[in-house]
């Protein structure tokens, strides 16, 4: 398993790899929204928060249809399924993976973005901690859906449109806990123990709901 | 100045990319001891200076800052001097000095970016405001990260060096029209009270050091370019090499 | 150790595409399948691996050193695809299926290095797997049926792509593999050269399936 | 805090970068070398053969 987990990071940092392109969207979706809305400093420390975690969704599922669709071009899908390793840990390796080259990266980016939305301290800590406990789950529920596409020639898009709803929930906890801990008298641990909640139960759901589809669309 | 023999041979007789190694062998140790000198000198006018009433220490930043600001814009131009190189003279060391200028150009960037922010913290008291300079910059750094990833996403070299080219010369021809767009975006928005990087004219004391400190940061960019060219030579030497290796390794299964 | 398939049947979509085949095959044994194209060949070896499910019917490894739930355990399936990865070197795929599949209880399989002088290209295993030739592509992948032992071998086309030294290699592979008890069942246009092997004939397209509608 | 904070830090950060793009060429070219030279001792060689150069 661990050479699992080492094969596919290696993968995602070789040239062709996938991991510099999630946080390079993130960065310039987050950068073209003050071009929209106007360079008000407050104005944008307010909505900060909730764009830096739209613009992190919109990053983590940008490569998730790769996830199982390269390993079915070369075959190497077949040989994972035959295993005596239950295919839910395979899949749980897989998108830990995915979210060490992916994920991971937005969280760091996350801060400096901050800076650029104008957020104050706590702000900036805040949303770079419910990203850290929401993005796994998107990757998580993501896995599905990049299973679920794996057989379709062009699932790159369908991913994102079958997985965003599903993301939802996520988003919202994730951004009402930052909000509660920047305006005083909300609390934030309730929705920030119930990301963290969403986070271990996708962490189930996900791998055993893409072990499935994965086994069914064999052929 | 070794530096103009450089450029006359780079583009008369320098086709050949092992006569390319050949001079970078040569030229790169007096460059990187130039680099050091007008650094040490450059960074002793920059603390022997007398502070800006107005601004006080923080003026000294602007001997980092506006170097690295400068060297991102002219990295670029480089840039775009080689992408016209590869699309017009199909010259093949102009692809690999484009490929190899983008990092470096990103991490220029990125320091004027750093520098700016940290002088602008005292001065207006935020990291970040979106003045049209620092937001240009930043879309400069964007589109830096764009190329290297345009780079590292496709696995053959030439191919990927002529359709960066491309986007290169794209991206140039819209850099004014960038520029302009976000400075009417800012007056558009921009509350008045905002001050602004310029401020009074730069007096001849502050000249000095920064003339220097912008040579030798200019010089850095010159030895870090060539240097980085001569690891993709190699890295598409060995590529070369592999190639031949397999095709080798398969004759010699043949025979046996 | 014996692996018995009784009755099985498979379909795809709508088509029956074979029906009630039945064999057996002991330790030492190779069974090579033949038929025209589309008569099932490959369904049936991704049957037996596991990959696909069938109408009907059993396929059974009995009496093996350790039981196993489901046939595909205890196979290598060498399909049209080679699972290897083009950015990283042939050592670094190898190794790493070598670490992901394990040994089966019984006995265990060779190092990297090995493997790759068995298939006849050491020395070119820390290239990356991109820059060989579509036939060395194919030998390294059989390089993976080595690295990890497994008592069945399920070849798919095992030599479409190879000259005839490599497939002569190829044979002497399949062969030490005999030797050494495993059971090797292979879909082939062309002779594989082995000698002493059973052979089934694949009629073709069986009819179309009775269903629901 | 004060403006020399800002000063050292700019200097720092200028300097960092600056050294990480030196050590990234470095390193860089000590890999490529040491993979040239890997492949030659395989026996793999350019056809103009001329290995001097590579340094």
């Amino acid at each position: 398993m661990i050479a699992l987990l080492a094969r596919d990071l290696k993968l995602s940092v070789r040239a062709g790899g996938g991991a510099l392109i999630g946080v390079l969207f993130f960065m310039t979706v987050v950068a073209v929204i003050p071009f929209g809305v106007g360079p008000d400093l407050n104005l944008l420390a307010r909505i900060g928060p909730a764009i830096l975690w739209i613009g992190a969704l919109l990053a983590s599922l940008l490569g998730l249809d790769r996830l199982f669709q390269a390993e079915r071009e070369d075959g190497s899908l077949d040989l994972l399924l035959m295993q005596e390793t239950p295919l839910v840990l395979t899949v749980f390796v897989k998108c830990i993976a995915h979210w060490l080259a992916t994920g991971l990266p937005l969280v760091i980016a996350a801060p400096l973005l901050g800076l650029f939305m104008n957020m104050d301290e706590t702000a900036i800590a805040a949303t770079t901690l419910t990203l850290l406990a929401g993005t796994p789950a998107i990757t998580f529920i993501g896995a599905a859906g990049a299973a679920i596409a794996v057989a379709l020639p062009r699932g790159g898009l369908l991913v994102s449109i079958l997985v965003l709803p599903l993301a939802i929930p996520v988003l919202i906890f994730g951004v009402s806990a930052v909000y509660a801990a920047i305006q005083e008298p909300a609390p934030f641990l309730p929705p920030f123990l119930i990301l963290v909640a969403l986070n271990l139960l996708f962490a189930v759901i996900g791998p055993v709901a893409a072990a499935a589809a994965l086994r069914l669309s064999s052929d | 100045m070794s530096e103009p023999s450089l450029a006359i041979r780079k583009f008369s007789d320098l086709a050949n990319p092992t006569r390319f190694l050949a001079l970078v062998a040569i030229v790169w140790p007096w460059l990187a001891g130039l680099t050091l000198c007008l650094f040490a000198v450059g960074l002793y006018l920059a603390f022997t200076t007398v502070g800006d009433y107005q601004q006080g220490e923080t003026v000294r930043i602007m001997y980092v800052h506006v170097p690295a600001a400068w060297l991102a814009m002219m990295c670029y131009t480089v840039m775009a001097l080689s992408a016209l190189g590869t699309l017009v003279w199909r010259h093949p060391l102009a692809d690999v000095s484009a490929k190899a200028a983008a990092p470096i150009g990103a991490c220029f960037t990125l320091v004027a970016l750093i520098t700016g922010s940290l002088w602008g913290k005292p001065m207006w008291g935020t990291w970040w405001v979106w003045d049209a300079r620092l937001t240009s910059v930043f879309v400069l750094f964007l589109m830096y990260l764009g190329m290297i990833a345009l780079n590292r996403a496709m696995d053959d070299p030439t191919r990927a060096a002529k359709v960066s080219a491309v986007l290169i010369l794209v991206g140039f021809v819209n850099i004014p029209i960038i520029k302009f767009s976000v400075e009417w975006w800012n007056t558009l928005h921009q509350p008045a009270s905002v001050i602004r990087l310029d401020g009074p004219t730069i007096s001849a004391e502050f000249l000095r050091p920064l003339l220097v400190m912008a040579i030798a940061f200019t010089l850095l960019f010159f030895t870090l370019h060539i240097l980085a060219m001569r690891n993709e030579i190699l890295r598409r030497r060995i590529a070369v090499l592999r190639r031949h290796a397999a095709r080798a390794a398969g004759r010699e299964g043949d025979a046996a | 150790m014996r692996l018995v398939a009784e009755g099985l049947s498979a379909t795809r979509g709508e088509d029956l595409i074979f029906q009630d085949i039945s064999f057996e095959i002991a330790g030492g044994e190779a069974l090579v399948v033949k038929g025209p194209n589309g008569s099932g060949k490959s369904t049936l070896l991704r049957v037996l691996a596991g990959l696909l499910p069938a109408e009907s019917g059993t396929a059974k490894l009995l009496a093996a050193p350790h039981p196993v739930e489901r046939l595909g355990e205890a196979c290598h399936y060498l399909g049209h695809r080679n699972a290897m990865k083009r950015e990283l070197t042939v050592d670094e795929n190898l190794a790493f299926w070598k670490d992901f599949f394990g040994d089966f209880p019984g006995d265990a399989g060779v190092d990297v290095d090995e493997a790759v002088e068995s298939v006849g290209l050491g020395g070119i295993a820390h290239l990356p797997f991109g820059y060989l030739s579509a036939g060395q592509q194919r030998r390294m992948a059989m390089a993976k049926l080595l690295v990890a032992w497994r008592p069945v071998w399920i070849l798919d086309e095992p030599t479409a792509a190879l000259d005839v030294a490599a497939e002569t290699m190829f044979a002497g592979l399949v062969m030490a593999h005999l030797g050494r008890g495993g059971i090797a069942i292979a879909a082939t246009h062309q002779p594989l050269g082995l000698d002493g092997v059973k052979e089934l004939r694949m009629t073709g397209f069986a009819g179309v399936a009775e269903t629901v509608w | 805090m004060s403006h020399a904070f800002y000063v050292t830090a700019s200097y720092i950060a200028a300097f960092s970068v600056s050294i990480g793009l030196i050590l990234w060429v470095w390193l860089d070219h000590r890999g490529r070398h040491r993979e040239l030279e890997r492949l030659e001792a395989a026996g793999v060689r350019r056809r103009s053969a001329r290995t001097e150069d590579a340094r």
